[in-house]
């Protein structure tokens, strides 16, 4: 492939989750070329990743699939995925962006997605796209609904057998590629580079990651997911149909002896909603919600939280202060009950974490851009334009610059491709077309 | 219950003013290796509400505590429940010395 | 992107023999995983020879951690080796694809 | 449970006459040193605290007031009359056993000769060598607690001390953190462990090591011992309750309510007994109460001392 | 408008020859699908001339082979066979433009997901035969498609000049499109105007106004309409006519606007509690939350005590959630009020800010805060709790249905006391007592009935206005070329409103900017032989003025036949259903072209 | 329209998907491998709700033997037209019943993106009952 070392558009995206995606589209709409940066093998974030989603429940997959093909066919739109950022830089008019293109030991142009080499690779890895629960192989495409369509290779993680260059009827798999290097340059920028999960290892008190079934939130949702490890939802340390589930609310947020004072904001309704998926997967399941406060705030979250409420999921006020390993597998809680019930032990087969939202990815030292107390990109005019940064040209989206729903963060997506292209417009006075 | 805003500046000269941070998570009380009677939650939400009476009535309780520093080190708004505790002690030795 | 398409495949094989020792630690480790795997997948697979067994059964008859069986099982059923079948108890069955093509794996 | 308020008016009584909790003369308890040599001048002034030395005093007089916990007894122990004989004074001293008095300067000892193998330039003077006053503050008389404390760093002040090694965990944090706020002395203050640089030989061995509150919670110094011990080769197992995350063993309620004391240390032997490993600790108050709830304990600086 | 497919479906009447293209894929078909016999298979049909297959029909030498066939008129009809068309449908399509013939006259046969990856055999090989066969028999039946063009007005609308409606103006104005920001009152500004400092950093709401004043002002693009309210709405996407009353000195005027896009910006009121509620009406010392904040601004900062009403205030209690987070069986309202389920996600954070300010400000007034959940989710919120907290105001939890108790009093010269049930200590009941009483009340719609009404707008059950879809379509209302920004869609912060007014801006924008609207060609074709009027279309479309009715003139006699408006037609089918005379059909999936395939599966 | 009766040797399925979603959920059960009843053909369809109630029944008439429509359900792109498809399939039944066919031999039902499980219970489901019944007998009066 020779890639041009200096490709020009409008506007550079960095991060291909539904945030970038939402606003590389409403840019390529007004007629800007745009360029995804992706770091990830597929483009699709963590939305992709989940399995419904609230408040009206539809499925993660059928939501975002169109976004991502639309992007991907969308003729002034340019995907590059598995990239890292070296460096954003203003220089004069131009935005500078250094990008490197890992290697996936596959030619993207060769290879047609048709799995055979994975079929063939005896290297069998977790697959933490399944948060772990399932395997991948060491050659693999990303996960069912990727795009592209193409596979990667864990170099990190291969025999150098030479299977999958066999199997592969394109002759698409390579193990001498290098990275490469290469700049975009563009008027614009969007950061949408997303979030992470706040580690489990960090709380001492919820055992650090170490007791069996207790499990993060979004290796819940691969659990829930219709295309998840098990295909329906199993306790991880032995496969039992777990009867009794406890999700620990402010696992990672709003404490202060984790460095995360804020509020992850979307907890409470993901974990409800996983409570409803739940009681529908496992009918005869108790549910159990340990909060401090309910922060159903969106439109319907409320009525949604009301309507879990009257299916009988319980909603337990306090703080889960300790997890205990328990006996067969079970899990303990501890906890002062908030309702006058006094400190408690309560016995689950299966815990779910909901923990905090940190930012993705640092600014810092790959982009002059300012991040806050809480470490997300700074908003300079939070009020009346929570997207501009202190760049000039530069804009945040999505949970970039703050935790973040969906659908926030959707409408925040297009508020910055519009004040991008404010930007450019400003730079460049409109030609009045024919009305 | 009577309420006593004026009760946290007392505080102050002991162990500081830190039982107003607290958000009542009950953190503190579930750890507490004397698994007691919501302690020391209960004591601190007195301090929060001024009841200062309670706190005397219940004194004795405040000797349970080891001062391990647990609940402070879990603390989730850092309101040092700890030391709020050895606060009240030193508030109520004082109070009973002065009487 | 590098092009190994006009080589020979002696040149290809010597240069894949250089690759191998560059990543010398990779693949050890690769292999070391495939190793491990493929006896303890060869046991569970022993273990579902006389029929479907839950994931504990399967631990009990291999001696491995159930965790890792049910890995295993998890793994075997993505690349079409193993399916679902009845349930027993809190606990769902597995069988090998093909060693009983009544355990249809879906419910009506 | 007994009235607090009665023990902290012995306590602080005690101390105001003796310089020391119990009652019982500097002269009976701190012996230790008249075997050792000792420079007078040095670097660092070894300051023992008395903790070790009082731990078994502590000892005797927490078996006693176990026996009348919750019984109509506990409020007599209000007359004074009771206390001075029993729980506090000379008294107390004549029911501890002696062999039980040299056990706990064993550790002193211990400590004496690995700082010197560490070559570290240190004195001791037991005459600046005190009781910290901790109890009287953890008991919440303030007052009491700053008046002992700015006796004994006036008189390490007076003696030009700067650099104070210190044994004990709350000797430490007393010295370290509530001396400069209370006194306004401030001592650079060490944990003998930090100064120790011990040559490796190759012990084949792992201990569970129990943090004291003070060092692993409070003073965050949980990895320091943990290093020392590596040094020689001995391996400390992995709880999840150590370094900040540590358990209590009772101690300090013992004065108050032995009876939880005691289910507090046997939950917490239980903890550290898991792994199977022997048991080492770092403070005599931890180590009385774990040695109490019938756990085989050694302390940091016997396991040290043998393995060099 | 013009719609090109009405004309060339006309024209286009022959039967097609059709080239039928099967891929191996490498092997991944076939593997499992005997490709040559399935070539055959394709040979023997009626309507094919020409069957090929290639190794990998998205290689360019597989591209090649359909692009000669094309140029040299061989086929006019294009099927291919190979992996999913989420793959490469765009890519055969575009390989069949660039052969200079329609992309529209391509037709794909899905033999890998579909086939070869789940059948094995015989099985696959006949399934993928049967599959080409049908693809065949729906590709002779295809005609050349054109998008559907419409022109379009670049102005837009918008309706409210609240901080939503002007950022929604600024934002399009930018682009260079011009709008129309219509005011019902005599400023812009909307429920900014009644604020003070804003949650949680304390900005002055005056100065979130201004930042866009100006710029509404002095932009040319921009016509700000006061005291003017929409009479009449007529047209559809790109294509509006809007009637402006305008009430001036003169009394009322009209003026019309022709507009392509219109943003509803509508905003949201303030809850008024019933007389009664926490004894509101029936106590002086009761105010709502926004009345408190009107009256902070009247205070000095130099008295050591907040004054309201002339009162020092020793004692505020703070009640949440006023009129939101209902629920039914508990809690009553007025007669014919909604019962406001919902929350009105504001109210927790402009408490504690309003709080924060007071305590900050005048120390000598205590504040007790009575909450069901603190809400403060956003950024820089929970730190306005933890603030609120250092700053001694005490706090204390109800249940739903254990309501605070407020109540008139005497006792220690208070006015009124407060009694509730504390969760936070331990349910204890807790009486408190108060100078002034503050509820914090809730946000709801404006009424909007009329604009809505003439719109068709749907509204939920709390009587916000419902997007299309919270996440795929958010800021788009089902009529096509309307939008909504801000609090007319549900309660939300001015962050948040400005984020929907950037996003609809952006819609807006994307829309208008081409001055032509470009729609995809799959919409409904009304066959005027065949249509005689019957209706039954137009009662089964479920868009509105999709379909109309219209009266023509034929041999003489006026008729009625039904027509389509392309910009509105969403391509469902509806009507096809329906229609007794098979005189509708949906270009590109008609369903003459469903029952050759049919016909086509039901042969095999 | 000329019945062609049955002249295939299968009891044939035919499936009208979604192009939004249950299309590309039956491609998501090919991209898992997981092998179905061959006797099923899809076809892409924007909305089921185009097709008439004479449809089913002409695709009964010409031997189809099944029919599965599988709709995105709720969430549906084109705002009430499941609602009015539910009711389109009330019909057919209906009339299903008057020609003596079986009714469950049409079945309506919501298949997502990625639900391969709920695709393939579908498919073997219907499988089972056309395997059972054979191909369709009309009733003689109609």
């Amino acid at each position: 492939m020779a890639e041009p070392q200096v490709q020009h558009f409008d506007t550079i995206v960095i991060g291909g989750g539904i945030a970038g995606l939402q606003s590389a589209l409403d840019l390529a709409d007004q007629g800007y070329r745009v360029a995804v940066v992706e770091k990830d093998a597929s483009i699709g974030g963590k939305m992709i990743r989940l399995s419904k989603v609230f408040p009206t429940l539809d499925c993660a997959s059928c939501i975002t699939t169109p976004k991502m093909a639309s992007a991907a066919h969308h003729e002034n739109i340019t995907l590059f995925t598995y990239c890292n950022v070296d460096g954003i830089v203003r220089m004069g008019e131009e935005i500078h962006a250094r990008i490197t293109q890992n290697p996936r030991y596959v030619d993207p142009d060769k290879c047609i997605g048709c799995r055979k080499c994975e079929y063939a690779c005896p290297v069998y890895l977790p697959d933490m796209e399944q948060g772990g629960f399932s395997a991948k192989k060491a050659i693999s495409i990303p996960f069912s609904n990727a795009i592209p369509q193409v596979a990667v290779l864990d170099a990190e993680h291969c025999m150098l057998c030479g299977q999958c260059e066999t199997v592969c009827p394109t002759d698409a798999v390579d193990y001498f590629m290098e990275p490469e290097t290469f700049t975009l340059t563009a008027r614009t920028a969007v950061l949408s580079t997303g979030f992470e999960l706040s580690p489990v290892k960090d709380k001492a008190q919820y055992g650090n990651g170490e007791i069996p079934n207790v499990i993060d939130s979004l290796q819940m949702e691969r659990l829930l997911a219709p295309h998840g490890p098990y295909n329906r939802v199993l306790r991880p340390s032995d496969g039992m149909e777990p009867d009794s589930i406890a999700y620990v609310q402010c696992a990672g947020s709003r404490d202060k002896s984790m460095g995360v004072s804020y509020c992850s904001r979307v907890c409470c309704m993901y974990a409800i909603k996983q409570a409803m998926l739940l009681s529908g997967a496992l009918p005869l399941a108790d549910i159990t919600i340990y909060y401090m406060d309910i922060r159903a705030f969106g439109k319907g979250y409320e009525q949604f939280y009301q309507n879990a409420k009257a299916m009988g999921i319980e909603f337990v006020k306090a703080k889960v202060a300790r997890i205990n390993e328990g006996d067969g597998g079970s899990v303990t809680v501890r906890y002062e009950n908030q309702d006058g019930g006094g400190i408690q032990t309560m016995d689950h087969d299966l815990v779910v974490l909901s923990m905090g939202i940190l930012p993705g990815w640092r600014p810092e030292p790959y982009c002059p851009v300012s991040t806050d107390s809480d470490r997300f990109i700074t908003s300079i005019k939070p009020k009346i334009s929570p997207v501009l940064t202190d760049m000039e040209g530069v804009f945040a989206a999505g949970a970039a610059a703050g935790p973040k729903d969906i659908v926030d963060t959707i409408s925040e997506s297009g508020s910055a491709a519009v004040e991008a292209a404010k930007y450019m417009q400003a730079s460049e006075p409109i030609l009045e077309t024919q009305p | 219950m009577i309420l006593d805003t004026d009760f946290a500046d007392e505080m102050k000269q002991y162990s500081g003013d830190t039982a107003l941070e607290c958000f009542n998570c009950g953190t503190c009380a579930a750890l507490c290796p004397l698994f007691h009677d919501n302690f020391p939650r209960r004591m601190i939400r007195y301090v929060q509400v001024g009841a200062k009476e309670r706190i005397l009535e219940n004194a004795n309780e405040l000797w349970r505590c080891l001062h391990c520093g647990l609940c402070t080190h879990t603390c989730p708004r850092e309101a040092d429940p700890g030391e709020i505790i050895l606060g009240l002690k030193q508030m109520v030795v004082e109070t009973r010395r002065r009487s | 992107m590098s092009d190994t398409e006009h080589k020979t495949d002696g040149d290809k094989k010597q240069m894949l023999k250089q690759l191998r020792k560059q990543r010398k630690e990779s693949v050890a480790r690769a292999t070391a995983i495939m190793k491990k795997s493929k006896k303890e997948m060869k046991m569970v697979r022993g273990a579902l020879s006389d029929g479907p067994a839950t994931v504990p059964q399967i631990a009990e008859a291999t001696g491995l951690f159930s965790d890792q069986v049910l890995w295993y099982v998890a793994a075997m059923k993505k690349y079409g080796e193993i399916q679902e079948a009845e349930k027993d108890g809190a606990y769902f069955q597995y069988a090998l694809v093909g060693a009983r093509e009544t355990t249809e794996p879906q419910e009506g | 449970m007994f009235n607090p308020t009665d023990i902290i008016d012995i306590l602080a009584n005690n101390v105001k006459k003796t310089r020391g909790p119990f009652g019982i003369p500097k002269f009976i308890t701190n012996r230790w040193w008249k075997t050792e040599e000792i420079p007078e001048k040095g670097e660092y002034l070894l300051f023992t605290g008395l903790m070790y030395q009082l731990a078994p005093f502590i000892e005797t007089s927490t078996r006693h007031l176990e026996r009348f916990e919750d019984t109509r007894w506990a409020d007599e122990i209000r007359f004074a009359r009771f206390v001075p004989p029993r729980l506090s004074g000379t008294g107390l001293a004549a029911m501890t056993p002696i062999f039980k008095q040299k056990q706990a300067q064993k550790a002193l000892k211990d400590i004496t000769r690995l700082l010197k193998t560490s070559g570290t330039d240190f004195f001791y003077r037991p005459q600046l060598d005190e009781y910290s006053g901790i109890l009287l503050y953890d008991m919440g008389d303030r007052q009491g607690f700053a008046d002992h404390a700015r006796y004994v760093a006036e008189n390490l002040t007076k003696a030009g001390v700067k650099k104070i090694i210190t044994v004990d965990p709350h000797t430490t944090y007393a010295l370290k953190v509530l001396y400069p706020e209370y006194t306004g002395e401030t001592f650079e203050v060490i944990p003998y462990f930090e100064l120790l640089a011990l040559e490796s030989k190759t012990a084949d061995l792992e201990v569970t090591l129990h943090d004291p509150c003070f060092f692993g919670r409070y003073l965050e110094v949980s990895d320091v011992p943990r290093a020392v011990l590596s040094n020689l080769g001995i391996r400390t197992s992995n709880l999840r309750n150590d370094q900040v995350f540590t358990s209590c063993c009772g101690g300090p309620a013992e004065s108050v309510s032995p009876a939880l004391s005691r289910s507090i240390m046997e939950e917490r032997k239980k903890e550290l007994e898991t792994p199977g490993h022997p048991i080492v600790a770092m403070c005599p108050v931890c180590a009385g109460n774990l040695k109490r709830s019938g756990a085989q304990v050694e302390d940091l600086s016997a396991v040290l001392a043998r393995h060099v | 408008m013009t719609n090109p497919n009405d004309k060339e479906n006309k024209d286009d009447t022959h039967n097609g020859k059709v080239g039928v293209y099967i891929c191996h894929c490498g092997g991944n078909i076939s593997d499992h699908v005997d490709v040559d016999k399935v070539r055959d298979a394709a040979e023997d049909l009626s309507c094919v001339k020409v069957a090929r297959t290639n190794m990998f029909m998205c290689s360019d030498p597989g591209q090649n082979m359909i692009i000669e066939d094309l140029e040299n008129g061989e086929v006019d009809r294009v099927v291919v066979a190979s992996c999913a068309p989420s793959l490469h449908e765009t890519t055969f399509r575009s390989a069949v433009e660039r052969a200079g013939a329609n992309p529209f006259v391509y037709e794909h046969a899905n033999i890998r997901e579909q086939v070869s990856w789940v059948h094995h055999g015989d099985p696959a090989t006949d399934k993928a035969s049967t599959l080409v066969a049908a693809a065949a028999a729906k590709a002779e039946n295809l005609e050349p498609l054109h998008p559907v063009r419409v022109d379009a007005f670049r102005h837009a609308t918008v309706i409210g000049a609240g901080i939503a409606g002007m950022k929604t103006a600024v934002d399009i104005a930018r682009q260079g499109i011009d709008v129309a920001l219509v005011e019902k009152t005599t400023q812009p500004g909307g429920r900014l105007n009644t604020l003070h400092t804003l949650a949680p950093d304390g900005e002055k709401a005056g100065d979130v106004v201004d930042a866009f004043y100006e710029e509404i002002q002095n932009s040319e693009r921009i016509t700000v309409y006061p005291n003017t309210q929409v009479n009449d709405v007529k047209g559809y996407v790109g294509n509006f006519t809007l009637t402006l009353a305008t009430d001036g000195e003169n009394g009322r005027a009209d003026t019309t606007v022709d507009t392509g896009a219109i943003v509803m910006a509508t905003g949201s009121q303030s809850y008024t509690p019933f007389n009664g509620e926490y004894a509101y009406g029936e106590h002086p010392q009761v105010i709502t939350l926004p009345e408190l904040i009107q009256t902070l601004a009247e205070n000095s900062g130099d008295e050591n005590t907040l004054t309201v009403n002339g009162k020092k205030i020793r004692n505020m209690v703070m009640i949440h959630c006023v009129g939101s987070r209902r629920i039914p069986g508990i809690h009553e309202t007025k007669e014919d009020a909604n019962l406001n389920e919902y929350c009105s996600r504001t109210c927790c954070s402009a408490v504690l800010h309003a709080g924060n300010f007071i305590r900050e400000t005048f120390p000598g007034t205590s504040i007790f805060d009575m909450y069901r959940d603190i809400r403060t989710y956003g950024r820089g919120q929970e730190e306005l709790y933890n603030r609120a907290a250092e700053n001694r105001v005490v706090f204390m939890r109800f249940e739903a249905d254990a309501p605070p108790r407020v109540e008139s009093s005497d006792t220690g010269n208070f006015p009124l006391s407060v009694t509730v049930s504390d969760g936070l200590t331990f349910n204890e009941e807790m009486t408190v007592p108060a100078d002034l009483v503050v509820l914090a009340t809730g946000v709801e719609p404006t009424d909007i009935s009329g604009i809505a009404g003439m719109l068709k707008l749907p509204r939920g059950n709390d009587g916000f206005l419902n997007e299309v879809h919270p996440k795929l379509r958010p800021v788009e209302l089902p009529v096509t070329g309307v939008f909504l920004a801000g609090t007319c869609q549900a309660p939300m912060d001015s962050s948040e409103a400005c984020n929907t007014a950037g996003a609809a801006a952006a819609k807006v924008s994307a829309l208008l900017g081409k001055g032509y609207i470009e729609l995809d060609p799959f919409v409904a074709h009304v066959d005027e032989e065949k249509c005689t009027g019957t209706g039954a279309c137009v009662d089964a479309c479920l868009v509105d003025d999709a379909l109309e009715l219209v009266e023509t003139e034929v041999a003489g006699q006026t008729v009625k036949k039904a027509r389509v408006t392309a910009a509105l037609c969403q391509g469902c089918g509806a009507c096809v259903a329906v229609c007794p005379e098979n005189a509708i059909e949906v270009n590109g999936w008609t369903l003459k072209q469903y029952e050759a395939m049919v016909d086509a599966i039901a042969a095999a | 329209m000329t019945p062609t009766g049955n002249s295939g040797n299968q009891d044939k399925i035919l499936i009208l998907a979604t192009e939004t979603c249950a299309y590309p959920g039956a491609d998501s059960t090919g991209q898992a491998h997981s092998s179905y009843p061959a006797n099923t053909y899809i076809l892409r369809v924007r909305a089921p709700v185009l097709f008439p109630e004479s449809f089913y029944l002409d695709c009964f008439q010409k031997g189809i033997s099944g029919i599965i429509i599988m709709s995105c359900g709720e969430e549906c792109p084109y705002e009430g037209a499941y609602k009015d498809l539910a009711k389109r399939v009330d019909r057919v039944y209906a009339a299903m019943k008057e020609k003596g066919l079986d009714i469950n031999r049409l079945r309506l039902t919501a298949i997502c993106t990625v639900c391969n499980r709920a695709f393939l219970n579908e498919v073997n489901r219907m499988n089972d009952l056309v395997q059972e019944l054979g191909p369709p007998q009309f009733a003689a009066t109609a």
